[in-house]
């Protein structure tokens, strides 16, 4: 089994690479410096965002520790015009592409089904059926397809780009994405987080061969990257952004990773995971490594120290919204059920608003 | 002038094309729509006049292409898919409920999904299994979608404009058993003129003065009411026929107003009865017009049974003597069917 | 002695034990199952027992688990599935209502299918999205399935034991809010000797000779009716409250012997109203009982939207209030809530 | 691309292969003698029920026109214990497993959804379905290998073997199927037959690399096979069954062919069928190949006679059958619903029993 590509190892030492180097070789002091702080900031939000689960201001949040630069590293190579269709787990995609710190969390204090508006940020609202977002990518890119026909021009398209994780590769959504992407060479980017783990699965209950295998069969090419390093994610995605761009299909990314904390607040994965495996892929941090590889580049304590000020910057902002964040009024379940008048559920509504006056007028029935 | 005699399932080529004419976001997806023009020939034709792009052929995959369409929806397009069968669309249901029908709410009104899911529906053509299921019930039980079954031609061209028109997911019925049937068709109906997608229609209204009856029904059975309803009336009975036309919503004021006439309604529908439609409307009318009921509300369904083979169709359907009978019952008549006695529960 | 004070989700895990110790026939599946025991701690500790063979994490795909289970049947298991939450049951619609339902009518009565299908059920536990379903309704519709939907641990243990051993498939509801609830359990129930899988149990019988109701609901809701009537017992209304537990079939003999007693009835159900099981049960009611019938009977029930975000659910979930605004209202009595003048169709 | 495995070309040349010819030694002149008859006589079962159906016999039929040495070459490397779960076209796998003729078009006169007792012919009732049987067998294969483990025994197991079109392996329940068959490694076979469209839609639609590239990302051993060569078709399933039996796990085939009728009898090919496409693949006929080659190897005129009375035989069981078949009582609605006692339906089979008798003695109502 070939190694997953890597520029950025483990213990922070560049390998260089003929093939991949060209994708990253604008990467300077600044930009990886500013790669550094973006996976420093949206670990911490997971750290803040996971006390305030505990301390009950959220009901509940999916930690994506451990998987920042698979995130961060894709995240951070789109476009404004691409657009993102992601579970869950993508908060630090999220973040790349704009949403406000506190959208981050109203889904799980249980404000919204979806926080911000997808096309002021190019992000779907996060998925939480398993793989059907895959499907929604490959007709957001048949639609980039149509607009390009129709309006007569090629190449430079704008990419759809979908996030799922190990487990999503079993739906059977995910192998109909790959086939209608395959059929109409769309520009779309599959791209799969396999943190080795769906919830107390592991990734062996989901395939008998590594998952980058899987694409090929369907005719889409198909990368293995190691997920913690945050420059060959960055490399391998901008090469399948190019070639969704060109008219080139599309592509499928593995980020080898690990899901360093449980699945959700909810979980306990000492039920099911060894901690010596937990030790072992703590080694191979993807934070880490970016540090170890900045400071032997020269960077000096004001890296860790501008990183630490933004993220207490972000941890004060979700701090101070969060007690501000208001619940919905009651009557928002009716108001976006439909696009147009709708008199059955006009009629509940007015029955239930009805209702919740009378109640106030009268105390309860009976 | 844009009338003409079609077919039902012409009338729904003759809608498409308008829609496709008209917007050039409207497109067409569907397994076999292309150079065959699926398999009732609904989209016969459009594949050459629109191309390949606007008029897809996909591959094989219900899910695919609900799920692909909702992406699709999401950069402005307005798809109009077409499921092959009725017994097909479940392999797509997810995407329907737990995508197409929640996102509006999901994203709290900012994603529109205007798709049309067109779907050939009933029994009554002598089907191999699973070409001649019923879901509706499915789907009005599934907020967040329209539901609308067709019964004619004029209908199949202006609610199918309708559906692809409305900015809500609606799941469009096209009753087989009908496509065959014939009238006159203006496929240029301005849209603002037009009945609203939502509204019912009085298909047939009560005639004379002796017992009078509402019967409700919709799409494949609305020709059978309508045959019953004449039947009769050479029997004194007055018969108000009533064509659903929408199933999710139900336009409870046409319903209620006939009923509180009547004071009697019959609900025929070819699916099964247990949770099916026809118990939703016999529960709300019920409801609404308790004092005006001389009967309960009588249901005539197809049997909580899988879709039967097609020799033993003619005993699962409800056929012309089955709604009389249904009528007969409301009526209390001698003869009618005697309610059973409670049976021994297991 | 095997009677022991249990939750209801131990109650569960005792009676898949029994299950898989009777019989080797019988093997689990689903997803995180194993060594997790499930989200819900279902199946905690069951693998450790009966190893991962008869206990198995399956991959990720829930049209693949029931597909699969369906072929382990042909060959003489009996798979009790875990679908890991209500919402997650839509991939597999498709193999449940075109294979599972249909496959023993499909062969004449030669395949039987004997599979369980548990899935967690319903709201009020504050849970993200597509985690608080209540699709018994699109079951319920399904001709060829069983439904039931358990309110105690006892029913738990043994129910679920009788679903397994039943050769028609089962879906198994398991309402969330209920799995902490703590009863005495006899996890060894004779089957023969228990209460049958498809009869319906009075919970509460009416006491007191003021204006009579009969409640009725099941699974999740039971607790929230039980606490109604007695609420409504101090003001001198007796209800007699009736857990359904047999969703379908539906036991109609305990319901109406019940309204044909109290003249009057109020359907509680968390799904959505429209197309649902209140629906159905209102509609046959009104044709068993017409003549006892003193109102039309009152559906309390979701409205007819996605499920909404937690800080919603409160103003979706009928609750104790709604339920006794629904008994003031087939009570005819005033201050309850008017019904709505008619709407205009659009 | 390579080339599919072929031993027997179009001309009826038989090329040796070292590594395939092993799997067929033992097919002398007279089992390729059988397995031509088989073909001549599916073959005559098409025309037959073509023509039942152009006579208002059956409402439809599926021809397997040119598909012969795929269904038969399969269908004979069979073993009895092993379980098939295949589409509404393996009419010749049928007629492999022992279905007797006219169980064959039970199901297309309308009579019954499934025509034989699947467990005396280790065969299930015909799937419409697309694609769903294959978690069928997967399943079945699940149960072949917990019956093992139980009795502790292994090799030599029974096999369930899958068959499908290219067009179902676009469903997602077929990607599903792959993704269990390989973690769990189990006895199943799948068996494709690319017979070059779905209905109207060419195999294009479905993929833009071979079909048989797909399974191997899922990690299931693949081949493909010239469908229309029976000795070709019958080395390449032994072998995979012959994997399965051992303990190897799952394995796939694509067996490349052409249905030369319509999809149905319902079906009208001209509207999307090049006629040259047609007669290109005319020759390429299965049965004449083997004729041709059954001929070179000495076979005289009683070749043809004998498949010839074969295939009169059977006509004729289909013929006077036919006509003997009876419609099923009202009732059977009612009767195979539910395994156990229902109460709600057995009220309403008394409700319609009783609806049919006054019926019968008062005529309609009203
Ligand atoms: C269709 C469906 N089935 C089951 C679930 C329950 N579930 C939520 S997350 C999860 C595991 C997902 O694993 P993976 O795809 O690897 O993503 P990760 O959580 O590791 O990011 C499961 C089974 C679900 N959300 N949707
Ligand atoms: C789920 C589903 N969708 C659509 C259909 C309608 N349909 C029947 S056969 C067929 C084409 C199948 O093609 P293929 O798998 O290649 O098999 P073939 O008919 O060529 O043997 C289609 C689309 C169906 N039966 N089931
Ligand atoms: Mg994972
Ligand atoms: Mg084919």
């Amino acid at each position: 089994m070939p190694e997953p590509i890597r520029l950025l190892d483990e213990h922070g030492t560049r390998h260089a690479s003929e093939e991949w180097d060209p994708w990253i070789q604008d990467l300077d002091d600044a930009a990886l410096t500013s790669l550094y702080e973006d996976m420093v900031v949206v670990r911490r939000i997971d750290t803040e965002a996971t006390a305030l689960q505990r301390q009950g201001e959220l009901a509940l949040w999916p930690p994506l520790l451990g998987q920042e630069a698979a995130q961060i590293g894709s995240g951070r190579a789109l476009r404004s015009d691409d657009f993102v269709f992601s579970s869950y787990r993508e908060n630090a995609v999220a973040y790349c592409r704009g949403v406000e710190i506190l959208d981050l969390v109203r889904v799980w204090r249980g404000l919204t089904a979806s926080a911000w508006n997808p096309f002021e940020v190019g992000m779907a609202a996060p998925q939480v059926i398993i793989g059907a977002q895959t499907l929604h990518a490959t007709g957001y890119a048949m639609a980039i397809q149509h607009d390009q026909v129709r309006d007569g021009v090629s190449g430079d398209s704008a990419v759809a780009v979908a996030y799922f994780g190990d487990g999503a590769m079993s739906e059977g959504d995910v192998g109909e994405a790959f086939v209608f992407a395959s059929t109409f060479q769309v520009p779309v980017v599959f791209f799969c987080q396999n943190n080795q783990y769906a919830i107390s699965e592991p990734v062996r209950v989901q395939t008998h061969v590594p998952l980058v295998d899987r694409p090929g069969g369907f005719g889409i090419p198909g990368v293995q990257v190691d997920g913690n390093d945050v420059l060959a994610v960055t490399a391998v995605t901008r090469q399948a952004l190019d070639r969704a761009r060109s008219g080139g299909g599309p592509s499928f990314i593995e980020a080898v990773t690990y899901r360093m904390g449980p699945h959700t607040t909810a979980d306990d994965p000492t039920r099911y995971r060894d901690p010596a495996e937990l030790e072992e892929w703590g080694a191979r941090d993807p934070i880490a490594r970016l540090r170890t590889y900045l400071e032997e580049r020269g960077a000096g304590p004001e890296l860790e120290a501008r990183a630490a000020e933004a993220a207490d910057r972000v941890a004060r902002e979700l701090r101070a919204g969060i007690s501000g964040l208001e619940d919905p009024p009651a009557l928002d379940l009716f108001a976006h059920v439909y696009a147009e008048q709708h008199p059955g559920l006009d009629r509940q509504r007015d029955d239930y608003a009805r209702y919740l006056e009378g109640f106030a007028q009268e105390g309860p029935a009976l | 002038m844009t009338t003409s005699t079609l077919t039902l399932a012409k009338a729904l080529n003759a809608g498409l094309r308008r829609a496709l004419a008209d917007d050039d976001h409207v497109l067409l997806m569907g397994e076999d729509i292309g150079k065959l023009g699926g398999v009732y020939r609904v989209t016969d034709g459009l594949q050459n006049e629109f191309g390949a792009r606007r008029v897809m052929d996909t591959p094989l995959a219900e899910s695919g292409i609900i799920g692909t369409a909702i992406g699709m929806a999401y950069r402005g397009y307005r798809p109009v898919c077409e499921i092959q069968f009725d017994g097909f669309v479940y392999p797509a249901f997810d995407q329907i409920v737990s995508q197409l029908a929640k996102m509006h709410a999901r994203t709290r009104g900012i994603v529109r999904l205007p798709l049309t899911i067109r779907i050939p529906v009933g029994g009554g053509i002598g089907a191999a299994e699973h070409h001649s299921e019923s879901p509706e019930a499915y789907f009005a039980h599934t907020a967040g979608l329209r539901v609308v079954s067709v019964s004619n031609p004029q209908d199949a061209a202006t609610m199918l404009r309708q559906s692809i028109a409305s900015d809500d997911p609606v799941i469009f019925f096209e009753p087989k058993r009908r496509y065959h049937l014939k009238g006159e068709v203006d496929d240029a109906v301005a849209l603002g003129d037009a009945m609203p997608l939502g509204a019912a229609r009085v298909a047939l209204a009560r005639t004379g003065d002796g017992p009078a009856v509402t019967l409700v029904t919709w799409g494949g059975l609305v020709g059978v009411a309508m045959d019953a309803a004449l039947a009769a009336a050479d029997e004194g009975v007055a018969i108000e026929v009533i064509d659903l036309r929408s199933l999710s919503p139900i336009d409870y004021d046409t319903v209620s107003a006939s009923v509180r006439a009547t004071g009697r309604i019959v609900i025929a529908q070819e699916g099964p009865g247990e949770a099916g439609l026809a118990s939703e409307i016999a529960a709300v009318v019920t409801e609404r017009c308790f004092h005006f009921l001389e009967a309960a509300p009588v249901r005539v369904t197809g049997h909580d049974v899988p879709y039967p083979p097609a020799k033993l169709e003619k005993h699962h359907l409800p056929d012309l003597d089955r709604i009389l009978d249904g009528v007969d019952r409301v009526l209390g008549r001698h003869g009618a069917q005697a309610p059973a006695p409670p049976a021994a529960v297991r």
